[in-house]
């Protein structure tokens, strides 16, 4: 076999890189920014090889250890996989550059433990989505969980609560999760993803293919916040350590969407999931319009900037969910086109929290005053992440809703068209709101301590600026990125 | 909530309950879980790896790849809690 | 084994969890896990599964209850429910 | 009755896994002391082991360490010994057990430091006050 | 019309983006930053006019920016109705320009950096609009606009301006994402694209019932067309500084709402189509009562810009009559009336403006005797009032008269008493501003001695649009040839 | 709990010498024990997972019968952190190199290219290796996941 190691490399890097940062950041903090970068830096250069070698040559599939596939664990780099690990390497390393400053400020003396952590969920993250293979699916959720526990935990106050509440919910999405993964081993005998969906469609009718499915999803839901289940993720993203939120936020539930989708048509065939239960499948979407509409109306209860923006996620959730369940092409193409521009929205509002963190040392709307002098930059991007949200053209975020509606119109369900619609209204209020205090409303104090005046840090403005220009690159290349990528990465077997 | 908690935990183990259904009963040597993979390993696992522990044999080699990130699960959790709990002394 | 002694440890080991999540006292509590997890260790290993059993035993009875009774020295013992 | 009798007796290792399943769940969910919670999880994630390993049980079968020489020489037969994957498997899951836990019992730690207690109502009043 | 690739409306619509930069850097020097932004008028307008003379001689220009959805290019296209509306508007920014420079130094405004700014961001989206291909990149410049003149609106920081500028944004953001962006994607849905053609893109795609509802979600989903009852954020916005009113009146936001509509029934549905399924009706209706409601209501306004706010309500739902009315000469007057108007109201604006800076007076009835003081401001008033009431020799008459003219072809005398009965009403709001300011005495206490007319910055731009909304009644040619062929007529 | 806590403080050595150097005689076996598993696992139950437990447990026994001092002399925190990367990286490392010679991640075999052994031989010797790995990062983990529970994170006194 004449495969390459590449994208394992991509996985490694940041692995290895988590060690050196634990030893030699222990003695000199210097170490850390070139070692995380020098990483991810590569695992982006990396991942783009990677996804320029399957856009060329069609997806491919690794074996671990050389055994004959369904023995050894298989990895999977297809198009979806490889465009997925593009954009954990990218946001990664952009979301790295912000945190680095962050850090510093709010952790000093651990920094090195931070980063072993972050670079372990990162390679994390990276091993997620390029597995094919059911349980070590499960491992690498657990990983990713767990530094995620520590990372949130590191926070102040009521941070530790947020965080072992996120570990109970999230252990029982991973309990759940394996216990659907445990029902197809006893009806499959294997573990392989390809293998379990090669056998599958022998054995139809039976309850337990549909319990594992039900239990992976219910499990994948609770990972992602998706609504009913998403009492867990407001707390903890918004009261973990500014870095940490800055990497956690894009990346986690975007992920776990990927997961779902992985799931649901690697494992299960879509005329499994969708079709086989028609009422199931229009139920979710009915839920994932509730889930948008709710969580929004949430976000507009919020005082404080990152807590709104984590409710937002959750609607974001809901956005993704019921693309991928709509059942048809376009909203699969929406679903992991806002996959993408979700992750780098997020990065970039949160990076703009973070900017303003650093300086006022405050994200509630009322110390927000008049920041539009204080700091432009900064909130230049953050109103140009804010439009991404709200969806106004040419920001990505306009595009991906497109194809959601567009997508829902196809399928019929009204119901996510208004829920999408109403929620793009309610970003507008939200973001507004705060644009109108940041910009029109003059701090009254401006000599306030604590308050000081001036742009956040070059090694802050950098990666925020970096994402607002992304958004806007993202948004104008969407055409040629939906035709020459996602529509490659679509799974087969959907409705066109 | 308690009573909410005991209606979920209920319709969970219900669920899970009746999805046995279709399994092939307890110990079963044909069952597909002990018959498809497993058969396999069991008999090339020493001729392949030389090691007579078949657990080992699999969790260090077949299944290697997940072995590694167990190793990581256990240092991340020494790192979290170190992370979350240690105070430095200097 | 002898299969009224199974049927033993399997009452045993479902007494057991219920005692673990209705005593009040937790470190009575933590005590009583492990020996959930040396009861379950000793199902395992009469399935066959000595190298899961192996772990259990070392884990599940020793680590684990350890550091839930580290823990519980460090906060307290007392529990509502 | 009787078919029902013989269904749960063929299948008793499923029904004692719900069973704790169930009383971990409910410790998981509905109990309000934070470590109950925990120790609800860790009865949860050992109903699981339960549930993978004894999918790999055989009836008659033999732990799955074989002799070297005679396994080379003589083959093995594959219905005689018990399926260790699931083995496999679990020992991973209990390490990822013990790690949610280790990490969990540590953020306890710093929930008691913060609030004195480790009653889910007693925290949430201390922060509402 | 054939088409060249160019990059000229690129050009065009860019190079008030671009001098955004020097003006925001040119933060501390006044003089520089407010040459920026008239190099950027004069340059902007130049190469608007650069295109006329193709356009007029059949020859238009496209450009492809970059393809988002299959078969939906974000793409600049200049053809006749296009360049008409980027003529008038690029013309009027450089009076508006020049016009600002005056009152804002006279009153002294804050953060003028950023009202220069945002001035420039905002005219670029209207040239886009202008020269926009298809819906979607209209769509993309409409709401461009919308938030750039957020900031104008709000600019002067208090309470009541942030008031209005959310009252703004939720009419103006709220409709095009709700009711527009749905209404876009059921379109993209039913005929596979999103381009402006002449006949339109829908026929035989939709049934009556589907069509209904597509035209009236454009219909009110372009809010800035101020179609009732979505003109609540017109009178709220008067709070802005007076060239921004001009601006949103005159010159940009709800001309771009009329333009909008105005080429969603040229464009997307169609005449035709909407004459076979009797849809024109929808149309006249919503517009007429907008007529004469806004009418009435200016009546009672005491603010003077209140009651031109309510004129231009009024106004702009005789463009979208005539397009109703589905005729030819209907359509000419519509299409007509947006650059006769523009010039018209825009006058009204410079005055209520000048007479604010001179007087610092905002009410109607304060304003006895005004007029003989500043009689260059009340003249050009006067003739920007005739015009906007359509007598001759102004310019408003050329397109009312073809909007009566339309009514008698469409043969719906209800909609020729609607005309005459407004143009009655016009008249009757308009009359005793210019009685009061001439002939009436100054109430007791008032003293009007010290004032004289607005500074020569101001007095110019006002009075150039009052010239030329008289020099347009004998000189109508270029306009009414960019309007017919844009109507292919 | 804290009477107890109160009695040793009184009382430091008396009551615990029985104990302790039964603990001393012990650990000594204990450890040797779990050598024998990490190193025995390919013939018998166990292997680097459950031998790391086993070295573990050998520490947090010296803590707990004496302090958390005591035990923090036999090993120290640095090498403690020490450890338990070299183990991880010991595993990392090893799959590292089979892809760098040449071989897929984690493919033992391709280590034959450094030294000749012969296939089967170099995946039971690569899983001895890595099960080396294992057994460093669980020992070190488990003691300072006891250490810092036991202290609170100070690593001043243990229970």
């Amino acid at each position: 076999m004449t495969a390459t190691n590449l994208h394992l490399y991509v996985m490694v890097a940041p692995l290895l890189s988590a060690f050196a940062v634990n030893l030699l950041g222990r003695r000199s903090r210097n170490w850390i920014a070139p070692l995380a970068l020098g990483a991810l830096s590569f695992s982006t250069l990396g991942a783009l090889l990677t996804l320029q070698r399957v856009l060329q040559h069609g997806g491919y599939r690794y074996t671990v250890g050389n055994w004959q596939p369904p023995y050894g664990i298989e990895l999977v780099i297809d198009p979806l996989s490889a465009l997925m690990l593009l954009l954990i390497s990218a946001v990664a390393l952009v979301a790295t550059v912000g945190a680095l400053k962050s850090v510093e400020q709010e952790l000093p003396g651990r920094e090195h433990l931070f980063f072993t952590l972050y670079m372990i969920l990162v390679a994390g993250l990276l091993g997620l989505v390029m597995t094919g293979d059911a349980f070590n699916l499960y491992v690498l959720l657990e990983i990713t969980s767990i530094t995620t526990y520590g990372l949130i935990a590191m926070g102040r106050g009521r941070a530790p609560l947020a965080s072992f509440n996120y570990i109970i919910m999230g252990s029982i999405g991973a309990c759940f999760y394996l216990l659907g993964a445990g029902y197809l081993y006893i009806l499959t005998g294997t573990l392989n993803m390809a293998d379990i969906a090669s056998i599958l469609p022998g054995l139809q009718g039976h309850a337990a293919i549909a319990t594992a499915f039900g239990f992976m999803m219910v499990g994948l839901w609770v990972k992602m916040a998706f609504f009913p289940l998403h009492n867990w993720l407001p707390n903890a993203y918004s009261l973990a350590p500014t870095g940490a939120g800055i990497m956690i936020a894009p990346l986690m539930t975007k992920v776990t969407v990927y997961l779902m989708i992985r799931v649901m048509f690697s494992i299960f065939a879509p005329e499994y999931t969708f079709f086989a239960h028609p009422g199931v499948q229009a139920g979710i979407v009915w839920v994932a319009s509730l889930a948008i509409l709710c969580a929004s109306a949430l976000a507009l209860a919020q005082r404080n900037l990152r807590r709104m923006l984590t409710y937002i996620l959750v609607a974001e959730v809901g956005y993704m969910v019921g693309g991928v369940w709509l059942a048809n092409s376009t909203g699969m193409t929406g679903a992991v086109l806002h996959i993408v521009n979700d992750a780098l929205m997020t990065l970039c509002l949160f990076l703009a929290a973070a900017a303003i963190v650093y300086r006022t040392g405050s994200l509630d709307f009322d110390h927000l005053r008049g920041l539009y002098r204080r700091m432009p930059l900064t909130m230049a991007a953050f109103t140009v992440g804010a439009f991404s949200m709200i969806g106004v053209p040419p920001t990505c975020g306009f595009f991906s809703k497109w194809y959601l509606i567009l997508g829902a119109v196809e399928a019929g369900h009204w119901e996510f068209v208004v829920a999408l619609l109403l929620s793009s209204l309610v970003n507008a209020v939200l973001f507004f709101r705060i644009i109108e205090i940041a910009y029109f409303k003059v701090n009254p104090q401006p000599s306030g301590d604590g308050l000081l005046a001036g742009e956040a840090p070059l090694w802050l403005l950098t990666p925020l600026l970096t994402a607002a220009i992304a958004l806007l690159a993202v948004g104008i290349g969407s055409g040629p990125l939906v035709n020459q990528v996602i529509r490659l990465a679509l799974p087969p077997g959907l409705a066109p | 909530m308690k009573v909410f908690a005991l209606l979920a935990t209920l319709a969970t183990g219900i669920v899970l309950l009746y999805g046995t259904r279709d399994f092939a009963p307890w110990g079963d040597p044909d069952s597909p879980a002990n018959s498809h993979l497993s058969r396999v390993y069991i008999e090339r696992a020493v001729e392949e790896t030389h090691v007579p522990n078949l657990v080992t044999a699999i969790l260090g080699d077949y299944r290697g790849y997940d072995t590694m990130f167990e190793t990581v699960v256990i240092y991340c959790a020494g790192m979290a809690v170190v992370c979350v709990l240690r105070r430095s002394r200097s | 084994m002898i299969w009224q002694l199974d049927q033993f440890v399997l009452l045993l080991v479902v007494v057991c969890a219920v005692a673990v999540i209705t005593v009040r006292d937790l470190l009575s509590a933590a005590v009583i896990f492990g020996v959930y997890s040396f009861l379950m260790c000793l199902l395992w290993a009469k399935m066959g599964a000595v190298d899961v059993a192996f772990t259990e035993a070392t884990v599940g009875a020793g680590i684990s209850t350890v550091l839930f009774i580290a823990a519980i020295f460090r906060t307290t013992r007392r529990s509502k429910d | 009755m009787d078919q029902l009798l013989t269904e749960i007796v063929g299948k008793y290792n499923y029904w004692l896994y719900v069973v704790l399943m169930m009383i971990g769940f409910y410790a998981m969910i509905g109990k309000r002391n934070l470590v109950k919670k925990l120790l609800g999880m860790n009865i949860f994630q050992t109903a699981i082991i339960l549930f993978y390993v004894s999918t790999g049980v055989k009836r008659g079968g033999q732990i799955p360490i074989l002799d070297k020489h005679a396994a080379l020489s003589h083959g093995v037969d594959a219905s005689q010994i018990i399926n260790p994957l699931p083995h496999v498997l679990m020992l991973t899951a209990i390490v990822v057990s013990v790690s949610v836990t280790g990490v969990a019992l540590a953020i306890l730690v710093r929930i008691y430091r913060e609030y004195g207690t480790l009653e889910e109502d007693e925290i949430l009043e201390k922060i509402r006050s | 019309m054939n088409y060249h690739s160019s990059l000229l409306p690129l050009a065009a619509i860019c190079i008030s983006l671009l001098v955004t930069v020097p003006i925001l850097l040119s933060d501390r020097k006044p003089n520089l930053r407010e040459s920026w932004t008239l190099l950027a008028a004069i340059g902007k307008f130049c190469l608007v006019a650069i295109m006329l003379p193709s356009v007029l001689a059949g020859e238009g220009f496209v450009l492809t920016l970059a393809e988002v959805f299959p078969g939906v290019p974000i793409q600049l296209r200049v053809d006749a109705m296009g360049m008409f509306f980027a003529l008038v508007a690029s013309f009027l920014w450089i009076c508006t320009s020049i016009y600002s420079i005056g009152y804002m130094r006279s009153t002294q405004e804050q953060s003028q950096t950023r009202y220069y700014a945002s001035f420039a961001v905002a005219i670029s989206a209207t040239i886009g609009v202008a020269f926009s291909a298809n819906l979607l990149t209209l769509y993309l410049f409409y709401e461009m606009l919308s938030l750039s003149t957020y900031p104008l609106v709000t600019h002067k920081q208090n309470d009541e301006a942030r008031a209005s500028g959310r009252k703004y944004l939720s009419y103006i953001l709220g409709t095009s994402i709700g009711l527009v962006l749905p209404a876009m994607l059921i379109t993209y849905s039913i005929a596979g694209t999103l381009d402006f053609t002449a006949g339109g893109i829908l026929a035989g795609h939709a049934s009556k019932a589907t069509l209904a509802l597509l035209l009236v979600l454009f219909l009110f989903g372009f809010a800035k067309a101020a179609l009732m009852p979505m003109h609540g954020w017109l009178p709220a916005a008067m709070v802005a500084p007076t060239p921004v009113s001009s601006f949103l009146h005159g010159v940009a936001v709800v001309k771009v709402g009329v333009f909008s509509i105005l080429r969603v029934i040229f464009g997307i549905f169609g005449p035709d189509l909407l004459r076979s399924v009797d849809l024109g009706m929808v149309i006249t209706t919503v517009a007429s009562i907008t007529i004469l409601v806004a009418s009435l209501i200016a009546l009672s306004q005491d603010n003077l810009k209140r009651r031109l706010a309510y004129s231009t309500i009024g106004q702009l739902s005789y463009m979208i009559l005539g397009a109703g009315m589905l005729s030819a000469a209907g359509m000419t007057g519509g299409l007509l009336h947006i650059a006769m108007h523009a010039f018209g109201k825009i006058t009204l604006f410079f005055c209520a403006g000048a007479i604010y800076v001179a007087s610092h007076k905002k009410y109607i009835s304060e304003m006895d005797g005004l007029g003989r003081r500043m009689p260059l401001t009340y003249g050009a008033f006067l003739l920007g009032s005739l015009s906007i009431i359509g007598m001759p020799p102004l310019g408003g008459f050329i397109s009312k008269w073809h909007l009566l003219l339309g009514a008698i072809e469409s043969q719906q005398l209800v909609l020729l008493v609607v005309l005459l009965g407004s143009s009655l009403l016009n008249a009757a709001y308009f009359f005793p501003i210019i009685y009061r300011g001439f002939f009436a005495s100054p109430a007791e206490g008032q003293d009007l001695s010290g004032i004289q007319e607005a500074p020569l910055c101001c007095l110019i731009p006002l009075l150039t649009t009052a010239t030329l909304s008289l020099v347009l009644f004998f000189f109508p040619g270029v306009l009414l040839q960019l309007v017919r062929q844009a109507l292919a007529l | 709990m804290k009477q107890l806590q109160e009695q040793v403080a009184r009382n430091p050595e008396g009551d615990n010498l029985i104990i302790r150097t039964a603990v001393r005689l012990l650990v000594p076996f204990i450890q040797l024990y779990g050598l024998y598993v990490i190193v025995h696992g390919h013939y018998s139950p166990g292997g680097g997972f459950q031998g790391g437990v086993v070295l573990g447990a050998s520490f947090i026994l010296l803590a707990l019968a004496y302090d958390l001092k005591t035990s923090l002399r036999f090993m120290s925190e640095r090498v403690n952190n020490l450890l338990s990367n070299l183990g991880a990286l010991i595993f990392i490392g090893i799959a590292l190199l089979c892809a760098l010679l040449g071989g897929l991640f984690l493919d033992y075999a391709a280590l034959e290219r450094l030294i000749p052994l012969g296939a089967e031989e170099w995946h039971s010797l690569g899983i001895f290796l890595v099960e080396l790995g294992v057994g460093l990062a669980v020992m070190s983990i488990m003691v300072s996941l006891f250490w810092d529970l036991a202290s609170g994170g100070d690593m001043e006194e243990g229970l």
